[in-house]
């Protein structure tokens, strides 16, 4: 398993076309190994922005600030990004789908990985529809796909934007489950609409606030996610809410 | 055999091509040492300029085409003469009231343009006091007998007397043939052997000359059993009616002698041409006909 | 036995069925046209060098079967070279293009500019480099052939959605095995477009090539009889030649609804 | 000083940067077609009856251009109409087939057919049907360009993403305002596929109709050059052809981004 | 305002394609009049295929049962449907996608609707994003657009497939007081993965169950809502949660 790592981001800014307002002003934000840190803001404040800066994707946008590793060395070819739309590929089967980073990256799909990929797709309860192509699968076995396929990619850093969306409840505490195991020792960066979900999974909270937009963390809790009901985890559901409405204000 | 070669016609095997397919038929090629393989070209501009660039190493072209290819610096000479009178003719439908070129005014004549129409049909009309501003040419590719016969144009230039004609007449139109020598214009060789002047085979050339000679003759002195040899090149499209109506017809055109030539006419049609336009520069016949013989 | 009537056809017979009815179809359709074309004769007294009546044209194609046999077995195997030249260099310059933006701004108009230019006017120049045999005429077609493909293929490589591309280059992929895995993939409709139009002008090229120069072949015969003005015999070799077009674009939307599953 | 000039520039003022890149590629882009001309003639030591120098040509397009001008003038009317009519054509075929099951039933293979037919040997005979006018030029220009249009627009018509059309169905549309909002919207960028290679291939119609009936025009021009050796002043013909196509391309290309904003 | 009126699914069986196996079975549902009506289930159990049998949009499938309508009239044409994926058209700006239903009903756009449409777009928090294209929106502002498109339709029938899923807690609850307020007197359909949502706003709720799934209705609570969070609400959203993990098992 690669070595994971952290990254900084510092007073960062960013603007989409020259004249426009900026979304993000003075943004800073530190993502610590081996842990969940967890984005949580309004809609449209800038979140996916921020992931898709660090899966470097932005590239028409105007960004300033630097992005620190631990390392020195670029991020490039070191994350996995789940992004907020599901992004299967409508001629491949589900199971192509979720082997398809060997093929991108130039490695034969072998059987082995294949049979990693079958076993993802079990534990994301998708198994009878390996064979499906995309079209004909539900809202949210979209999703659990999209999920299996960043899973299968085993990168230092895993980007995941609202990954449990269109999940039921009982399936959605399985997957966040599932994949809190095995992104254990990777640096995962959540962003998420469910405090519930947040308060579970982070080791570390940022709510955005403001506009333009800059991250404030939230004071950590002493219990190790993943974390149950308790009275600690239900105050902090209750700040989240508190600095999401004093934002909306 | 002691010389191949390749001999591009001018359009696809008519009778006027007679004494080609026939010297070919009758091996008299052959006596000569000679091995021609006859091509038929797609488009009529072409055959000179294959000889010029040395693709082939003979064809049929005309003596106003000729000249001005020579005035335009092709590297090409007359080699013989296959047909030493004029062929093409001003044709006109009769429907259209026109008895003379002098009726010509206001009229449509179509022609597929070879280059020489203003000389040839503006000294026609003039001759008979109008002006060439007076028609309105329309280039009608090479649909010459069918745009006349659908009566979208008056007149054709371009068709040849013993072909042409004998098209119409099947179609049953009633046309009639002006002969442009008849109405001012010089007198030429319509079909005529081209070859490169750079790099023509004397030998060949004499050798071919005379297979030509020997099969105009024999065409001549046995018309019947030509046409049979004739046709027997190429049953499938020959062997027709209008090949036969056109075979009477050009009984008569073929050069007795092909290798003869009159530099002097030659001459004469260049300098027409030159007063009329056509060419920029006035070539000398006897730089363009070789002494062979 | 009602109640078997009323089952559901199995998929292979009702296939089947499909089947007879599209032949039913084409020959309804083509019955349609050859009255008009009567119709067209009779009604504005066309003679016969202008429109040649259907039945002449059905004479000519049962009467001089072997020849036209002869010259079809030519212009078929330009054909097929040709449109497998002409796709290939299409397919080559719209990746070209794809990949290469330098390529992109130098070739394009040069491209274009190539297309302007009427196949007779270079005709000369590619019989002294190809001579006359089936090179040239393959040229033809193929330089008929490549424009459509590359419009086309290469308008399509240009629209992948941009989360697919945003999804290739965060899982990693070159260049290549980007547009392998999912431009390519994303540009089949569009790569269709241009196969379609290409495999349907594929004969024109062919028999525009045979018209440069040749001794055989549909266009060879055609010009011959135009010169004779034995239309009838042209507009046999024309009806084969459209036979070519129906039949290559049937059989090309075929394969591609084979190949494009997720596709409409 | 410094300080300004490290400022982005504004959009206007690298709008116009960006127009002369363009126009300097464009002109490299010929001043390199011009040296490999140049060098082909070297190399292969082409006589200037096949192939004439660059320079020569340029000399008859600065000395002859009032006579060019005439003629270009009558050729670009043909190809300005014929291509309105035929990408209406196009058109209107495209969303007959959608619209209705049967026509595209009967008409494709039709249509397919028909593209298979060389304008060039149905030219002399729609010549008879069109008189030697303007009408059958701009016939010949609508043949060869409706097909493109035809299978592109067709096929972009057919593929609008399901979630549209079933947007369309809830909200009411009936087909008409289906198509006119959702469907054509998506098939823009089809569309414009085919109307690049509609643009592209017009300048040929109408040549072509030229060179078979005409008694003005580019064609016709070159025909007489033709006739009467003068191939620099038909390349230089050639040359303006090609400038049409070229400058259509990037005038519809221009245009087609202006209306597809939404589109890469 | 149009009518409200109710719909009945009875003893319904739906299946894709003629061999597989049906996706529901013996499904009965009654949709009540000026009521909103909640479906739940297990995420791929059939709930948009019932949403989109209604809307009209299920040519494909084999669907067998009646759908009854209080008027005995068809649903066609009475119908507005919120999709899973929001599918703004991308060549119309926001203003004009939330106005598209009378463009495709052949109705002029006047300045009358565009006033709605802008005070809609206001409140779901948009209006300054009024004049700009979907492509440019983040994935909360376009369900946000989609629902201000919905909500523009004022059809008797209103059905909506997880409407709120991309939002953040504070702006989710401030719109879905804002749709219960405007769809007072509409029959609703909304399908949800969030019990707490369910709760909130349904007179009735539905949990698919089984495979092939059928609905089962929960007990009805005795507030009306929009309810507040109280012990009565908790224990259903329990029994929700219960539900679907009996479901699960
Ligand atoms: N077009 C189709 N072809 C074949 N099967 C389909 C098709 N659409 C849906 N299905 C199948 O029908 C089942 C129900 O799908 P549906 O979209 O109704 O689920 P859902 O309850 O909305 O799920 P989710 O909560 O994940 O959105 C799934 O198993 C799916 O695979
Ligand atoms: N391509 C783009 N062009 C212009 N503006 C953009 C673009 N992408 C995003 N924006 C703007 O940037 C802001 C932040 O968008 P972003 O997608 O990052 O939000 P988000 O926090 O992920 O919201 P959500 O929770 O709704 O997904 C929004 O105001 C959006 O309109
Ligand atoms: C049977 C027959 N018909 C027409 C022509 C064509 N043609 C006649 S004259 C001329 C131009 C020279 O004046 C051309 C091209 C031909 N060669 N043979
Ligand atoms: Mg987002
Ligand atoms: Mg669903």
């Amino acid at each position: 398993m690669t070595d994971a790592f952290a990254i900084k981001i510092q007073h960062a800014r960013l603007a989409y076309g020259h004249t426009s307002e900026p979304v993000l002003q003075d943004l800073s934000l530190t993502f610590r190994a081996n842990q969940w840190t967890c984005l949580l803001g309004r809609s449209g404040c800038g979140k996916t922005s921020v992931l898709r800066k660090l899966a470097g994707l932005l590239e028409d946008a105007h960004w300033r600030g630097d992005i620190l590793t631990c390392d020195g060395q670029p991020l490039a070819g070191r994350i996995a990004y789940m992004a907020q739309q599901d992004l299967l590929l409508p001629w491949l089967s589900v199971l192509d789908n979720v082997c398809v980073g060997y093929r991108l990256k130039g490695q034969p799909v072998t059987e082995a990985i294949r049979q990693q990929g079958l076993r993802l797709l079990e534990q994301v309860d998708m198994a009878d529809k390996a064979q499906a192509l995309p079209q004909t699968l539900s809202g949210g076995m979209r999703q659990r796909a999209a999920l299996a396929r960043t899973l299968m990619q085993d990168q230092p850093v895993v980007l995941m934007d609202e990954p449990f969306s269109a999940l039921d409840a009982v399936t959605r505490h399985k997957l966040q489950t599932l994949s809190f195991e095995l992104l254990k020792n990777k640096t995962v960066v959540l962003v998420t609409h469910d405090p519930q979900e947040a308060v579970r999974l982070g080791h570390q909270l940022y709510v955005f606030e403001g506009n333009p937009a800059s991250a404030r963390p939230l004071p950590a809790l002493s219990s190790q996610p993943p974390r149950r009901l308790d009275p600690d985890t239900a105050q902090l559901q209750e700040q989240i809410l508190e600095r999401l409405e004093d934002d909306h204000a | 055999a002691d010389h191949e070669l390749s001999l591009m016609l001018d359009w696809f095997v008519n009778p006027n091509h007679g004494p080609i397919v026939i010297a070919h038929e009758k091996g008299y090629f052959a006596e000569q040492g000679l091995e021609v393989a006859i091509q038929e070209p797609a488009d009529p501009s072409m055959p000179p300029k294959l000889v010029a660039a040395g693709k082939v190493d003979m064809a049929i072209s005309y003596q106003p085409t000729l000249t001005i290819d020579v005035a335009a610096g092709l590297p090409l000479i007359r080699s013989g003469t296959l047909v030493s009178t004029p062929l093409n003719t001003l044709i006109v439908l009769d429907e259209s009231g026109i008895k003379s070129p002098a009726d010509l005014s206001g009229k449509k004549i179509g022609i597929s343009i070879a280059g020489t129409e203003e000389a040839t049909v503006g000294t026609m009309l003039k001759y008979h006091g109008l002006e060439y501003g007076n028609v309105e040419m329309i280039n009608v590719g090479w649909s010459l007998a069918a745009s006349l016969a659908s009566g979208k144009v008056d007149a054709v230039w371009g068709g040849l007397r013993n072909f042409e004609t004998n098209q119409l007449e099947l179609e049953n139109v009633q046309a009639t043939a002006f002969y442009p020598e008849e109405h001012g214009v010089p007198s030429y060789d319509e079909l005529i052997f081209v070859a490169n002047s750079k790099s023509y085979d004397k030998e060949a050339i004499k050798a071919f000359n005379s297979a030509i000679e020997k099969a105009t003759t024999y065409i001549v002195n046995h018309p019947d059993a030509a046409w049979e040899e004739f046709v027997s090149y190429s049953p499938d499209t020959l062997d027709n009616e209008l090949n036969a109506m056109a075979w009477e017809d050009s009984l008569t055109r073929f050069a007795l002698r092909p290798a003869a030539v009159d530099l002097a006419r030659y001459d004469h049609y260049a300098q027409f041409m030159f007063d009329h336009g056509i060419i920029k520069t006035l070539p000398k016949a006897a730089d363009y006909n070789p002494i062979i013989n | 036995m009602l109640n078997v009537l009323a089952q559901p056809l199995s998929p292979i017979r009702s296939r089947r069925i499909s089947w007879l009815k599209k032949a039913l179809q084409v020959l309804i359709s083509i019955s349609v046209l050859v009255v008009l074309w009567q119709a067209a004769i009779t009604i504005w007294d066309l003679p016969s060098f202008i429109l040649p009546t259907p039945l002449s044209v059905f004479d000519v194609l049962t009467e001089r079967y072997p020849i036209l046999f002869k010259h079809t077995w030519v212009t078929a195997q330009e054909i097929l070279i040709g449109l497998l030249l002409g796709v290939s260099i299409g397919l080559f310059f719209a990746l070209q293009m794809l990949l290469f933006a330098p390529v992109r701004r130098w070739l394009l108009p040069i491209l274009i500019a190539s297309q302007a230019i009427p196949v007779f006017a270079i005709a000369p120049i590619l019989m002294l480099w190809l001579d006359y045999g089936i090179a040239s005429k393959v040229a033809m077609a193929a330089i008929i052939i490549f424009f459509p493909v590359t419009t086309c293929c290469y308008d399509g490589l240009r629209s992948t959605p941009q989360g697919y591309l945003d999804l290739a280059h965060t899982l990693g992929a070159n260049r290549w095995r980007r547009l392998w895995h999912v431009q390519l993939p994303t540009a089949l409709p569009a790569l269709g477009s241009g196969l379609r139009v290409a495999v349907v002008i594929a004969p024109i090229g062919a028999v525009v090539g045979e018209w440069v120069g040749s001794s055989a072949g549909l266009g060879y015969l055609m010009l011959q009889a135009n010169a004779r003005m034995m239309i009838d015999e042209m507009f046999a070799a024309l009806f084969i030649l459209s036979l070519f077009s129906v039949a290559l674009y049937f059989s090309v939307d075929w394969l591609l609804k084979k190949l494009i599953p997720w596709h409409a």
